[in-house]
């Protein structure tokens, strides 16, 4: 793995990853001086192997030894003048300065925890990491699906027989109508052509009569008897029959007049052209 | 391949340990195999035909039968469990719009035609809706209409009344009650008398006299 | 439900025909079922713990057996008798070191937040080495850790339970012993305080209450 590795015991890495779940998924960064020393897996993994080589039971691990290998190691690589990545830098320096701290007498008045119990954790660490490492290998030496044991071949397939149940509550219902009467209210206004008299159906109308009409009649009188009934009705065909009329009169067909204001109108003979 | 685990391959198994190879063969492969098939991947010497004969008798009466499928076997779901392998799913789902509203309006308005549902829902009908509300038996054709060309009307059934908690069709709730729910506006609507599709109940007395007997109680 | 040839989801069946029905189910099914998927096909009243129980009983030792995958059941061939599938072995990508070190970590641990995992392995974990883990549904996204960030944890699914032929979290290799060496402790560097991870999880009692969800039944 070739990564910006963060340091284990100075835990600095870990807020810079923090924003990012997946953070080691951006192009690989300037700063990122990678050396794959021998293929470690960063500087636990490093120190993991160095404690290997103390061949003692990791509980029984010299820290002090192993932060003086480590260092060892570390001085070996930079006299070759390879760059390191900066984890194994961080590492270095944090061990170094447990090394002096184990070396010295402890100081009763210095806080924080005791070197010993730092050299503790780092010892737990490492054993918790080579304890992960065989517990992989256990589990990949199992007997496993696909390899060792295998699945029906023919599976069959469960058929569904699906039935639909259609559901509705009161509320739906009494929604449902809500909404229908509703719309009524609110529904743009639109022509309802039933009751509506068009004036193209007054001109035709009216075109057909003239040649019968000779004297002068009421527009109301023009109007045809389906439509004199409901006030409604009776209104909209007073409209286009009137503004049939207008235009009739325009060209010449036929004559309007009314005697007062409100007075009924009158249709007659065009004046000639 | 020097796997501890295959010695086998060097020795005739017993009969008792074929079956189980047999067994283990059949179970996982993606096709039905043939005598010769197994015995390609049997140690040398085996009697495949003498352990597929064991096995099939081992499974006799089982969930499992070990099928003959030409020159073939294959495990295979007893005939007579067949059913296990059929699942009943029943869907709910919520009625459409249309229906809700095609449901209501006749609910409100029976006996109504569709020609008034569609004045009054302000949209053409589509056949489905109709044809779904009669099959969950929630609306039924009620008697035609006394008006040109003889309508057929319809009304909610017994088994909607059922369905929705409803003593009787009166039980539904009025308009006020809608309103004063919240459901509809408070502006006065173009009450049960008034809007368009009533017009053509009002000239009907028949029909009045049914939203009498449904509301006016 | 009159279907003629559903008559035993009147009766009872008895015990062998219990067995006899669960054997078919879980047969025809490549996945592991659970017992309340199983019981759902069954006949109303059927003890499926029970016809489990004999089931797996008569499938001891043969080539193929009933094994129990966390909460579900499947048939699977022998474990000893894998060499004779050769051919249906499906080739898996290989799985890099990162990503089964990973893999063990989430199923020893977890479940485990991101920061944990890199906090054992003391290196930063590639995002390809959780996709690839995702993808194979080895492991899923388990609930957030209630601590600041609320960070997502992982844990492993039913799929690697079957992959690896566990009857559960609990039977992971060498688990009691990794307990009791403390080694599955978030044992948090003594005093420094603030760190990443393991700090979080010690605050956080819901995090113990989780491992004892999963291994302390």
């Amino acid at each position: 793995m070739r990564g910006p590795h963060s340091p284990n015991c100075g835990r600095s890495g870990m807020a810079e990853r923090a924003p990012s779940l997946f953070a080691e998924d951006r192009p690989a960064p300037e700063r990122a001086l990678i050396v794959d020393i021998e293929g470690f897996e960063g500087p636990l993994d490093l120190l993991l192997n160095l404690a290997r080589t103390q061949k003692v039971d990791l509980r029984r691990l010299s820290i002090l030894a192993l932060a003086e290998q480590y260092l060892a190691f570390i001085e070996g690589i930079r006299a070759h003048r390879i760059e390191l990545a900066a984890d194994y830098l961080v590492m270095a320096a944090w061990l170094a300065y447990l090394k002096s701290r184990l070396l010295l007498p402890p100081d009763p008045a210095e806080e924080g925890p005791s070197s010993d119990e730092i050299a503790a954790h780092l010892a737990f660490q490492l054993e918790r990491l080579e304890a992960m490492r065989q517990a992989a290998a256990a589990l990949m030496a199992r007997n496993r699906l696909g390899r060792d044991i295998f699945a029906r071949g023919i599976p069959e397939a469960v058929e569904s027989r699906r039935t639909l149940r259609w559901t509705a509550g009161l509320l739906d219902l009494m929604q449902g109508y809500a909404r229908v009467r509703s719309r009524d209210a609110f529904r743009p206004y639109a022509f309802d052509r039933r009751d509506v008299c068009t004036m193209e159906n007054a001109l035709e109308r009216m075109r057909a009569v003239l040649g019968t009409q000779i004297g002068w009649s009421r527009l109301e009188d023009f109007l045809p008897e389906e439509w004199r009934g409901d006030p409604r009705r009776r209104r909209s065909a007073t409209a286009a029959h009137f503004a049939a009329a207008l235009e009739l009169t325009r060209q010449g067909r036929i004559g309007l007049r009314q005697s007062a204001p409100f007075a009924p109108i009158e249709i007659g003979p065009g004046a000639p052209r | 391949m020097t796997d501890p685990a295959e010695p086998d391959l060097f020795r005739v198994p017993d009969l008792h340990e074929q079956e189980r190879m047999v067994e283990a063969i059949l179970f996982a492969s993606a096709e039905p195999l043939g005598a010769t098939q197994i015995e390609a991947r049997m140690p040398r010497g085996s009697d495949v035909p003498e352990a597929l004969a064991a096995l099939a008798r081992r499974y006799e009466g089982r969930g499992v039968v070990l099928m003959r499928l030409g020159e073939a076997w294959a495990f295979r779901t007893a005939p007579d469990l067949g059913h296990l392998m059929q699942r009943e799913v029943v869907e709910t789902r919520k009625l459409s719009r249309a229906a809700i509203e095609t449901l209501a309006i006749i609910a409100y308005h029976q006996p109504v035609t569709r020609a008034e549902i569609e004045e009054i829902r302000g949209v053409a009908l589509s056949r489905g809706t109709l044809d779904q509300l009669l099959e969950l038996d929630w609306i039924r054709l009620g008697r035609r209409r006394m008006s040109p060309g003889r309508p057929v009307t319809f009304v909610v059934t017994p088994a909607f009344l059922d369905h929705f908690g409803l003593a009787s069709a009166r039980d539904l709730p009025g308009l006020a009650d809608l309103r004063a729910a919240g459901l509809l506006d408070n502006r006065p609507l173009p009450g049960l008398g008034g809007g368009a599709g009533d017009d053509e109940a009002a000239e009907d007395p028949a029909v009045a006299d049914d939203q009498a007997d449904l509301f006016d109680v």
